[in-house]
């Protein structure tokens, strides 16, 4: 056994770390770090020089201009980003649609969007949930019904994340009720301006505008714009979660959310002591560096075993809980180290360009509104108590 | 021995409640909270018409409570109706009054349980964290008055507050009981500057500088340098306020889940048909009867010493800050997505439910508080 | 509201403590306090004291010899005795038979068995569990067949508390398998020395012989040995279970176990202070402090709520529940505290009239044993996971 | 990077599990445990043999392993056997004699790994708790060699040793670093007392008293006073074997528990059918592997700076320490009252489990230890 990075890793990692201080624009670094909301531009920029670096998608082969990158590369990138307040590359064209493209569109598909999927002129998102179906995907309910060279859609898409930025949606459309519940489910790409489609933004509960309602009235899309076969689309659907593994544990965001935590209490004291210093308070973060460290090691450790593809459903399960538990728990720890100044809630300090004096420490505006933003990473992809299921069913067989 | 309500606090948790159901729902509330001041000045005149107010306050002081259990029966409602009017900072400005006040002083408290005034205390400095000592805003003498110099931090609605009780050290050095005192302070005097903000949880609170203040000899409450014990026995009446407003945010939350869980169908049957989230509920439902009994505990010993007091009160924020956290993060968690919208009330539960465990004293100050108590009693 | 006991019950208290001084042996309180095991004559010891002063029976009504205490007083002298190290009484004939007789037995049962459990000519034990049933009585398949003026019984029951000790068992037997499950049970009463009948310990994993398993080979029972009607033996169980109110959350032994973890805390040092001083110790004896407190207060609204009898069943389920816990926790801590020497287990030591000089803080000899030993409380009397379907179902309806 | 065990490693292991299956069943376990010694000196020269004590050394010292994952792959399987054999204390005085001894005195780790000499280290006192520095045993200068004079305690194995490796207080105060020096002491020397005794967790262990022992010049290990470095690296793999024994522990108590639940019956159906044991099951599945991880980390940082390896190594043991108590708890709860007989195996691995727990340090003690390190290094 061997903990070490190779040699040829840690050279990467220095190639990365080299590129990240020379091309990562401070004014986005800055607003990642004080939880501040990025704009599609702060976005789109980020994404433009990563593919000028030709590291926008670090998974794809080269053959369609990807980075191709081992997954312990990808991780590598992952956490020197997230160590820099990167922005996270928005994943639903390059890391959910293109997977799928890759392997199951025509040549057509695969001619036309890949490229646009790069240079960004294609905005996706994601219409998998919908209202009433939460993690039993299969119980969807979106129809499209065929009619000469198109299908007709209706029905309605939640939990749009970024959809109002996006030109294309990729969703799953039931196209049969016939046989189980996931036998008649199709992939259907649909351009967002097609006649019939709305879109209402949801705003969370921390009074964040993230996510979307889009509505489907009689929506004609073209027969062309199917992904492989039709009724097939459960399978495309599912070999995306099986395939994704990389970065699943969030372990950069962890790190980088540590060291928040970690700096907020520094500052912060108590009986003129650094609260990082008060015992209970640094148990509290020593247990959930202990944890991540730990977590660290089980997540090289799934990515360099060679058999990591056949466990990949319950492996990436745990990864997901464990993830999210620690994400959530730095979370809950910044705030805690906070004190009452949890408490002043300016929402436009959060804002691009806000330049007001804040209040309390320097980069306190946003974490009381991450934390709570943050109770969705158990919620979504699939909830907790949906990877414990998968756990329970495929490793233990109970 | 007695568990029930008297049915003087039966009918006023009756009038509280029944006054939210009809005028306060969470629209309302929500745009009250959005307003200038994040309260409602004609909704304020209504509780003090109702009797909430006074509910408050002792006999002696012109209210017609003040007891431990008045107190948390009138902030287990404002828990349940996530009402934001300022009763925390009334009971905390105007129990300073009431301790330490002379007849004069004592005087303003008519217009606080009129609800023509609204008081504030400003105790919490940018450097205090929770700890109840902590004063760095200095006092000198200057003739037969004061000049008031310092900050104070996340001051309850220190926005609207026309009086400001101010506490702030003349004597002592900045960790000492002795030589705190507590000031009356208009908020309009020269030199008082407020920056008031919204809070995450739906709270209006401020910064405010006192930066050369001249105030006169009636602004001094009680002996100088010797506030420090009403102080404590405000910030204990704050504690128990929060941890029973806590009970009733988690309550709502409880019942809100349990609803949801058995409506709620996945998988072709009611997610309340899932053992695991069973079994989470059954544990929440335990968990929030502790922290009843905690509060309960609490209200009763308000009035006996001073350890006992602090005990309970350290024991009860520190069950229910632990609780309520746990309720709102397993409340969202069983919902799942729905619960993370504004539109869902939950939410806005699980909000003020965090949030209560940072306002004087988290679980973290208040277990380690009650052992050092506990320590020192040798208990 | 008011949470004070009242002058009549303060002074209940006073007699309880002024009696414990002066009759509780030193040699039972000495035993209690070092976990050492107690033999059949200190439990009958106390028992006879007890007896003598008329506060053996402290639920049963007067009519019947019982002291005829409210249940806040059974409470307060549970306690008191707790608090004193007195022995707990011995509940099986007392606290679990005696009620049912009372309730569902003739005349001529109650006038032949309350006597004699009160003057301690008879030593019961339960036979209720069986291989394979666990929390699920209803399943339970010891025979009872009618033949003449006998049943003949067949089958076997375990986890016998105490019986190697009994003259007496009470039992659930099958005497009809038609109908639902729970339907053909009946409650019969049986001499230990019938023949056929043999006991066998079971030895405990921290090597203590506390219960046994009990086989039942054509044992002949006389019919007038039968309680209530035939076929109704559930309902007399369930009659118990919801009847038993009083000392479910087992405060006063939590107490008793708070004052031991909190000796030992004192005399053990980190780096030359109490290790009760050691921040995230002391934190943990304060979590668990304030725990017991509120569970005290708990106990004590459903001991004096008016309709306490009506919502028994979930609420005796949160206590148990929240009882355990509480006291595993205890025992958790009271083996933290004592660090390496929570190792040596030195059995003898355990054993009534040992001498030896004790390895490492005098009372330690019995903290791990009785750690692991008192995993035992959240599985016994229904599991704490029963208790948890209890309280989803008939508080929450789900 | 590589997770995957060497050749060498691997064959180690299945050695050892094959042993473990053939000769250390249960019942045989048992016995031995009973037994006055508490191992037995026949499978001891048998390890001998199948190269497991030399695996604990380095080649230099007459060993072929000796690194961190040869450490962790031993006590894995020695952890999942439920073996009480003196290997933990062979490692410990083993691996002191290893690092300060000079030729002559490492000569006798030759009848170590024969398997002929038992060591142990007799470090920790009555009243050091976990503290790695907490030495009063005090040796004076006394002609050419030393007179040693003081108390050990709970020393594994400390019974059976012919020689035992003794810290003692050459100078300094207390709780400091510098002056503690390791004596090698025959355990038949005058002035030697060993109480031996059976532990809870099957184990042996001896208080051991030394009163004027008389030692010559060449019993001291290294430098005068200066063994700290060396014995922290000593107990850092004494921390390490015993989490690797726990991941052993904690993955047979997760199998049985597993298998438990697909056959046990229960209201008509496998208990492993309810929804609650499988979310818990998960759980600890998860735990588990990241112990596992907190091990291979400790493993791998065993060689690096003193820094690195001590945070990961209490990181490991911390981990372990509280997922070990979680796992022994859970499994037992899961099982009902099978698990509480001493006929079921399982009990006597939870036993073992909370027990390591209490071996060179438990979780509080290696959290605020990981913090305190961390805080120093400004990680």
């Amino acid at each position: 056994m061997d903990i070490s990075y190779s040699a040829e890793d840690l050279a990467f990692r220095e190639k990365v770390r080299a590129f990240l201080q020379e091309r990562l624009p401070r004014t986005l670094s800055e607003k990642v770090r004080r939880n501040q909301h990025l704009s599609r531009d702060d976005m789109e920029q980020w994404h433009g020089i990563l593919n000028d670096k030709g590291w926008l998608a670090q998974d794809w082969p080269k053959e369609h201009g990807g980075a191709g990158w081992t997954t312990v590369q990808q991780q590598i990138f992952e956490d020197e980003a997230a160590a820099a307040n990167a922005p996270r590359i928005v994943p639903f064209g390059l890391k959910m649609l293109a997977p799928v493209l890759m392997k199951f569109g025509s040549p057509e598909q695969k001619d036309r969007y890949l490229p646009r999927i790069l240079n960004g002129s294609d905005w996706w998102c994601q219409g998998y949930s919908e209202p009433g179906a939460g993690s039993d995907l299969a119980s969807l309910k979106t129809r499209a019904v065929r009619d000469g060279d198109h299908y007709v859609v209706n029905g309605q898409k939640t939990w749009t994340t970024l959809g109002q930025h996006a030109n294309k949606i990729f969703c799953l459309v039931r196209t049969s009720t016939e046989g189980k519940p996931q036998e008649g489910i199709s992939f259907l790409l649909i351009d967002m301006d097609t006649p019939g489609i709305t879109i209402r933004p949801i705003i969370l509960l921390e009074g964040t505008h993230e996510v979307n309602e889009v509505f489907f009235d009689d929506v004609r899309v073209p027969i062309e714009n199917l992904v492989g076969e039709e009724n097939k689309g459960w399978t495309y659907a599912k070999y995306l979660l099986t395939h994704e593994r990389t970065n699943i544990a969030g372990v950069g965001f962890s790190r980088a959310a540590l060291a928040h935590v970690k700096a907020i209490a520094r500052d912060q004291k108590v009986r003129g002591r650094p609260l990082i210093n008060d015992p209970l308070f640094a148990a509290r973060i020593a247990k959930v560096e202990m944890e991540l460290a730990a977590l660290a090691t089980t997540n090289l450790r799934v990515l360099s075993a060679p058999d990591a593809a056949a466990n990949a459903g319950p492996i990436s399960s745990m990864l997901k809980i464990k993830g999210t538990e620690i994400r959530q728990e730095l979370n809950d720890l910044a705030r805690r180290a906070l004190g009452p100044y949890a408490l002043p809630f300016v929402s436009e300090a959060l804002e691009p360009g806000w330049n007001g004096e804040p209040i309390g420490p320097e980069d306190a505006a946003g974490v009381a509104a991450d934390y709570f933003n943050n109770r969705k990473i158990s919620i979504y992809g699939g909830s907790n108590e949906v990877q414990r299921n998968i756990i329970s069913k495929m490793v233990m067989g109970l | 021995m007695d568990f029930s309500l008297t049915d003087e606090q039966r009918m006023l948790k009756d009038t509280l409640a029944r006054f939210v159901a009809d005028n306060y729902g969470i629209e309302v509330r929500h745009e009250i909270a959005a307003s200038p001041e994040g309260f409602s000045r004609d909704i304020w005149s209504q509780f003090a018409e109702l009797g909430i107010i006074g509910a408050l306050f002792a006999e002696a002081d012109g209210g017609f409570g003040g007891g431990g259990f008045d107190l948390s029966t009138v902030f287990e409602e404002i828990g349940r109706g996530l009402v934001v009017e300022p009763l925390l900072a009334s009971v905390l400005g105007g129990n300073a009054i009431a301790s330490l006040g002379d007849e004069a002083q004592k005087a303003r408290l008519e217009g606080v349980i009129a609800g023509e005034t609204i008081v504030a205390l400003a105790h919490g400095e940018p450097q205090s964290r929770y700890d109840h000592v902590h004063v760095e805003t200095r006092a000198e003498r200057d003739g037969d008055g004061w000049r008031l110099n310092g900050e104070k931090a996340v001051v309850l609605n220190g926005d609207s507050a026309g009086t400001l009780v101010v506490s702030a050290r003349t004597g002592g050095e900045v960790w000492d009981e002795e030589g705190i005192s507590l000031f009356l302070v208009p908020a309009n005097a020269e030199g008082v500057t407020a920056r008031g903000y919204p809070t995450i949880d739906g709270l209006h609170a401020a910064e405010i500088a006192f930066e050369a203040v001249t105030l006169d000899g009636g602004a001094l409450l009680g002996r100088e340098g010797g506030a420090f014990p009403a102080l404590e026995e405000t910030l204990a009446r704050g504690a128990l306020a929060l941890s029973a407003e806590a009970i009733g945010a988690m309550e709502v939350c409880r019942d809100i889940t349990i609803e949801y869980l058995k409506t709620r169908r996945q998988f072709g049957v009611p997610i309340g048909k899932f053992q695991a989230l069973q079994h989470r509920m059954a544990t929440l439902l335990m968990e929030i009867e502790q922290a009843r009994s905690s509060v309960i505990n609490a209200a009763g010993c308000l009035n006996r010493s001073r350890e006992e007091r602090e005990l309970a009160v350290s024991a009860a924020k520190a069950m229910t800050g632990r609780i309520g956290r746990m309720v709102a993060e397993e409340a969202i968690q069983m919902h799942g997505g729905i619960a993370m919208t504004w539109e869902y009330s939950l939410g806005h539960y699980a909000k003020r439910l965090v949030m209560i465990d940072h306002q004087f004293g988290d679980v973290d100050f208040h277990t380690a508080r009650y052992a050092e108590i506990a320590a020192v009693a040798g208990v």
